[in-house]
C-alpha cells in the first residue's frame, strides 16, 4: 500500500516494502531505507541504518500525526492515508478558525472574564490561566460570541482542553 | 539528639535532606500537601503527613499546622530546605518555643540579614565591603558631586522616590558628573515632584560570586570557598560552577575571611551563603546573605568534600565544626545545571505535564539530585524546577565534557525541558573560556536560540519510525497475537499493561 | 590522533569506555552478538555492528570479526574493555599488524605477565617481592626442612604430584617441622608414588591488595594507590574499597614502588594492576598482574580524581602522563559493590530475566555503573552481572552509611539480586571495623545467610495490596471505565498500554 | 464479599469494609486497617498508614497468586474465594505429583538424557538446562515413564515452562 508523508509540513511519498520483525525496507521519495528497527520500551525505538544508531521517542498524537523527538529537534510527522486525505479536505471547509479558547499546557483558569452569550471584540481577553505562577491571558482573535462556557474559575486544566466554546 | 526530622519542604531538596538523616540514621518525617500525594518525597520517609490543599500559604507555608505534625510524630527538630519557611524567623521562633531544633540559625541572624538597610550597616560595622554609595537621600548638587568623586566613576544616580528608570543616570566620565546629577534632579522632580537622589558605585561587568560558610553554635566559623552563580536569566541562576574562573588565590582567602567575618557579626550559626557582586578587577562587594542551604549547594558538596546537610544537623545538635579551616581545600572542578519543566523554545514558558519516560545520565563524576521519575505527573503549584545535574571533572574542561556528554544522554519525554538551552551554553565561546558576568545570556542570546535540525536521512528515518508505531497500534487494537511460546513476562507486560488504564 | 574507537565489549564496561570517549569528542563504534540487540551498549554507541551468534567464542572473541569491523568503520583504535579479548596477546598483535591501536599493553606484557612461572621470575628479578618458596620440588628430608627455615613459619607443604590436599601439610610450630615433612612425603608417596614436595610460605590471614598503575610508551610509570579486595566469594570479589583500612602510608609507599618497579620490568604502558597478597602485619607478596582496566576501577577513580580510561586513551595515542607521582593523592574513601542477577537466598543462583521496573539511587556521593533498564531482558550468555554501585564519603564510616542509604533506595523487580546479601555485609562487625580478610565470607556465613521479616502489620497491608491489584485487574477486564474528564495523558496512556503486548 | 487470604502459607479471613479512591479500609482477622493506597506506576504501590509509608511491589502470579515484595522480604499471598475454594479441591485430588519437569528460570537446554516413552527411575537426571554458564540438573523425584519430550538441546528455554511430560 503507498502512503503520503507529511515531515513538517513536507509531503513525501512513502512505501513499506518489506517488514520481518526488527527489519523494515521503505521507500521516500524513492531513496531506499533498509532498517533494523526496534521498539525498546513502549514509545522509544532504536533504528540502525548503515551501521548508524538513531534513537527516536515517537508520541501518538490526534488522528494518524506523531510526534518524533530526535536528539536534536522535534518532527510533527502526519501518515496520510486515503481516508485522511478525505477528512482533510471535509475538515479544510468548516474549520477556517478555531471554534473554541484552549491552553497549550495544563495549569489552573484565574479568573474567567465573559459570560455566555457576551459578544467580544477581537483581540479581548476572555480568560486567564496560570501555570507554575506565572499567568497567561488568552484572547479572541476576532469579533466572536460566546457560546458555552465548560470551565469555572479554579478549575484544574489539561493542555489542549476546550474553555470557551464559540458560536 | 536529634533522632527524627520533620523536612518542611518538598521536591528534590526534601529527598537530598532525607538522604542524609537516613545516612546518618535520623528518621525522617513528610508533610505534603493535597497536590503532592504521588510526590517523590512523600513516599521517600518514614512517616508522611498530609498538611493542606495545593496552594503553598496554606499547606507548606502553614506553620502551625506543621508543628503540630512535628508535635505529633516527637520529631526532635525540622529541617526547613530552601524556600518555603527557610528564611522565616517567626517560624524559626515558634520552633524554638515548642523545643523543637530549627535547623538553621537563629531569628536574630535572620532578620538582622533580611532586612538589606541592616544588613548593610551591620556589614559596614564589620569591615565588609558592601558597594560604595551614600546611605541617606541627598538633595544638595555640590554634595552629590563631592560624594561621586569619593566613591569614584562609573556611578549610578538614581532617584530616591523612583522607579521605571526616571531619574537614573550612569556616569561614566568626569566631565559629565556635573551635568547628570542635575539632569537626573530635574527629572526627578518632574516625575515624583521630590528632586532627592542616591549615588551608587555602578558595577559594569558584574559577576555573582557567593561563599559557603559553616558556624556551630561556639563561636567557630569557616568558609568553604566560593560559587561562581553569574550565568542568570531574569536573575534566576541556570548555571553554577565552582572554583570560579575567575578567582585568584589571594582574592579567594581575602573574600573567604570576610564572608566568615559577615557571618560572625551575626552570631550565624549552621550553613549559610555571603552573597558577592564582584568586577572583571575582582573588586568584591557584600550583596547579601542566604541564611539558609543554597539550591547549589552540591557543586561545593563534590569539590570541598563536606556534607553540607550532615554538617547542618550536626550544628543544630550542638556539636563542634569537626574540621578547621586550613584543612579544607579545593579538589577538581564542579558544575550544576537547572533543569527546569520549561519549553526554552517559547520563552521559557513552564510545561507542566506527565513524564512518560526519563533516563538519567550515569557513570564517572555525575551527581544527580531530582524527585521525578516515569510516570510522574509535575503538578502546577510549585517551582518548575524538576532537578540538578551536577559533575566532577578533574578540571574546568573535563567538566564541561561530562556535562556535555549528561545533558546528551539525558532524556526525559513528555515535558518540555530547559536541555537543549543548557547545551547550547556549553558551546558558547564566553563559557568555555570562563569569561562571563551576569549579562552572558542576553549577550548571546542570538547563539543561544539556535535550533538544530535533522538530517535529511534522520527525518526519513523518524518517518518511517512513525509509520511503524502507526501500525503496531493498527495491529493491536485488531487483534492481539496468538502467543506461540507461553510467556510470563508477557502475561505479566499484559497485566501491566491492563492495570496503567 | 584517536577520532574514532570500537569497543570489543558489552555491558556496563562498554558503556563506561563510551562515556569518556563521547567526553574527549570520539566516534564509538559498538559490536554485538545475536543476543546483545537490544543491549544499551549496542544502542548508546555512534555505530553499531552484528558480528555474531550469542555464544561469546562466536562473537565477542572472534578477533576476525571483530577487526573486520574496525576497518571498515575506519576505526583508529580497540578497547578491550576486561574479559573477552582484553588480555589475548594474540590479539593484542593481529590489531598492531592491521594498524589498529589495541588499547593495552603490548604482547610481550600481556605474555609475560599471562604466565604464572615466567611472571614470578620476571617479578623475582625486578626486586619485587613473591611469596616465599621452593622453585624446584625437593626430594631430600634436610633440604626441606633447610628450606622451611629458611622461608620461616608457617608453611605449606604441597605434593609436587599432588591434588585435593592429599600430601598436604600445614607447618606452624618448629617441633612439627620434620614430622610434617616425614608425613606429607610418605602420603604423597602413598597417593601419587612420588614423594617430593614443594614447600610455600603460608599466609593465614590473607588480604588481596592491589595496586592501579599507569604507565605511558615514554618509560614513565606512576601508581594511584590500592584497592582492598579481601571480600571474596568463590574467588569472585565482591566488594572493594580504598583506602585499605589496615594500610599504612609506609607500606603504601613501598608498594606503590613495587608495583611500578613490576610494571616498569615487563615495559608496560597504560592501565594495569599488580594483585598482592598481604598479611596482619602487611607482609605482601606479588600475586599477578592484570594487563587491563580492572572491574574495580572506579574506585580509585572516585578517590584520586584521574578518568583511569581518558589516560588509557591518551597513553594508547602516544601521550606523555600529564600527572607526577608527587602530584597524586587519596581524597576520602570509596566503596564499590556489584550487584549480579542471582539469588543469593538460593545459593546464589544466576537469576536471569527481565527488569520490570529499577529505581536507581541517586543524590550526593553515589557513582552507579551499569547498562540495564526498565524492561531490559538479562541475557543467559554472559556474566550476570548487572550493575556497579560505588560510592564515595569523606571517611570510611561515611561511605559506609552512604552505600546502606544506598541500597535501600535501590529497587529493582523481575529479576532476584545480590541486593539483600550486599546489606547484610555491611552489618557485620568485622566489616564495620575494617578487620577482614579474604575468610571474610565463610567466616561469617551464618549471619550473612539471615533472613530479615515483616511485622504482622506489614504482613497484613501487603495483603490488603495484593488484594486491591486484584481488584483492579478484574476491573480492568470486564469494562474500561468511562473518562469523565478527557485527558490526552491518559489517552497516551492507553495507547502505550495497547503497544506495550 | 468476604474472601479468606492465605499469606506465606497463613490463612486468614480477608473482608473491604469501604474503598473510596485511594483510601481503603479493610479487616483482617478481625483487625481493621484504613489505608491511604496508591499505586505509582504499574504494580508499583505506596501505603500510608497511620502516618507510616509502605512501598510494595505486586506481581501477579497465575490465577489469583500474588508476590508482593516488601523492603524486607517477598510474600506470597492468594485471594481465597469460592471459585478458588472450590478448584482447590478439585485439584488437590488429581495433582498430587508434578507432571511435567520445570525450571525455576529461563536457560539454554544443554542436555536431554531420555527419549519419549522411556523408563526412568526416581533420583536419575532427565534433562541439563544451563543459564549464566552454571549447568543444572534436572532429575525425576520418582519412577516415571517419560510422555513427550517439548523441547530440544540448544532449546532458549522460559523459567516455569513444561519440559518435559510425564504419563
Amino acid at each position: 500500500m503507498s502512503y503520503q508523508i507529511d515531515i513538517n509540513g513536507n509531503i513525501k511519498d512513502f512505501e513499506i516494502l518489506n517488514r520481518n520483525e526488527n527489519s523494515i525496507s521503505a521507500r521516500i521519495d524513492g531513496k531506499v531505507y533498509d532498517l533494523d528497527l526496534l521498539e525498546t520500551e513502549p514509545g522509544l525505538f532504536n533504528i540502525i541504518y548503515k551501521g548508524k544508531n538513531y534513537n527516536f521517542e515517537v508520541i501518538p498524537k490526534e488522528n494518524k500525526t506523531f510526534q518524533v523527538a530526535t536528539s536534536k529537534n522535534t518532527l510533527e510527522i502526519e501518515i496520510i492515508d486515503a481516508e485522511s486525505r478525505y477528512m482533510k479536505n471535509r475538515k479544510g471547509a468548516e474549520e477556517e478558525d478555531a471554534a473554541y479558547i484552549s491552553t497549550p499546557m495544563p495549569g489552573q483558569v484565574v479568573k474567567i472574564l465573559v459570560e455566555e452569550g457576551q459578544e467580544v471584540k477581537g483581540g479581548e481577553t476572555v480568560i486567564i490561566v496560570s501555570a507554575m505562577k506565572m499567568e497567561s491571558e488568552y484572547k479572541v482573535v476576532k469579533d466572536r460570541i460566546i457560546k458555552e462556557i465548560l470551565v469555572k474559575e479554579g478549575d484544574n486544566i489539561e493542555g489542549d482542553q476546550p474553555l470557551i466554546l464559540f458560536e | 539528639m536529634i533522632k527524627k526530622i520533620l523536612i518542611a519542604n518538598r521536591g528534590e531538596i526534601a529527598i537530598r535532606v532525607m538522604n542524609t538523616c537516613r545516612e546518618m540514621g535520623i528518621k525522617t518525617v513528610a508533610v505534603y500537601s493535597e497536590a503532592d500525594r504521588t510526590s517523590l518525597h512523600t513516599q521517600y520517609a518514614d512517616e508522611a503527613y498530609c498538611i493542606g490543599p495545593a496552594p503553598s500559604n496554606e499547606s507548606y507555608l502553614n506553620t502551625d499546622k506543621i508543628l503540630e505534625v512535628a508535635m505529633k510524630t516527637g520529631a526532635d527538630a525540622i529541617h526547613p530546605g530552601y524556600g518555603f519557611l527557610s528564611e522565616n524567623a517567626n517560624f524559626a521562633e515558634q520552633c524554638q518555643k515548642e523545643g523543637i531544633t530549627f535547623i538553621g540559625p537563629d531569628a536574630y541572624a535572620i532578620n538582622t540579614m533580611g532586612d538589606k538597610i541592616t544588613a548593610r550597616k551591620t556589614m559596614t560595622a564589620a569591615g565588609v565591603p558592601v558597594v560604595p554609595g551614600t546611605a541617606e537621600p541627598i538633595t544638595d548638587i555640590d554634595a552629590a558631586v563631592k560624594k561621586i568623586m569619593e566613591i569614584g566613576l562609573p556611578v549610578m544616580i538614581k532617584a530616591s522616590a523612583g522607579g521605571g528608570g526616571k531619574g537614573m543616570r550612569l556616569v561614566e566620565k568626569e566631565e559629565d558628573i556635573l551635568s547628570s546629577v542635575q539632569g537626573a534632579k530635574s527629572e526627578a522632580l518632574a516625575a515624583f515632584g521630590n528632586d532627592s537622589v542616591y549615588i551608587e558605585k555602578y558595577i559594569s561587568s558584574p559577576h555573582h560570586i557567593e561563599f559557603q560558610i559553616l558556624a556551630d553554635k561556639h563561636g567557630n566559623c569557616i568558609h568553604l570557598f566560593e560559587r561562581e552563580c553569574s550565568v542568570q536569566r531574569r536573575h534566576q541562576k541556570v548555571v553554577e560552577e565552582t572554583p570560579s574562573p575567575i578567582m585568584t588565590p589571594k582574592v579567594r582567602q581575602e573574600m573567604g575571611q570576610h564572608a566568615v567575618a559577615a557571618a560572625k557579626a551575626v552570631n550565624y550559626s549552621g550553613a549559610g551563603t555571603i552573597e558577592f557582586i564582584t568586577d572583571d578587577n575582582l573588586n568584591y562587594y557584600f550583596l547579601e546573605m542566604n541564611t539558609r542551604l543554597q539550591v547549589e549547594h552540591p557543586i561545593t558538596e563534590q569539590v570541598v568534600g563536606i556534607d553540607l546537610v550532615r554538617e547542618q544537623i550536626k550544628i543544630a545538635d550542638g556539636e563542634k565544626l569537626s574540621v578547621k579551616q586550613e584543612e579544607l581545600s579545593q579538589h577538581g572542578h564542579a558544575i550544576e545545571m537547572r533543569i527546569y519543566a520549561e519549553d526554552p523554545d517559547n520563552n521559557f514558558m513552564p510545561n507542566p505535564g506527565t513524564i512518560h519516560h526519563i533516563q538519567f545520565p550515569l557513570g564517572p563524576g555525575i551527581r544527580h539530585d531530582t524527585y521525578v521519575h516515569n510516570g510522574y505527573k509535575i503538578p502546577i503549584y510549585y517551582d518548575p524546577m524538576i532537578s540538578k545535574l551536577v559533575v566532577w571533572g578533574n578540571n574546568r574542561m573535563e567538566a564541561i565534557d561530562r556535562m556535555k556528554r549528561a545533558l546528551s544522554g539525558f532524556r526525559i519525554s513528555g515535558v518540555k525541558t530547559s536541555i537543549p538551552f543548557l547545551s547550547r551554553i556549553l558551546e558558547i565561546d564566553d563559557f568555555k573560556k570562563g569569561r562571563y558576568t551576569t549579562h552572558f545570556i542576553p549577550k548571546n542570546e542570538e547563539e543561544l536560540q539556535k535550533r538544530e535540525t535533522c538530517t535529511e536521512d534522520g527525518e526519513n528515518i523518524a518517518a518511517i519510525t512513525a509509520f511503524v508505531a502507526f501500525q503496531n497500534q493498527l495491529q493491536k487494537q485488531i487483534v492481539s497475537s496468538p502467543n506461540v511460546v507461553s510467556s510470563k513476562w508477557k502475561e505479566f507486560g499484559r497485566k501491566k499493561a491492563v492495570t496503567r488504564l
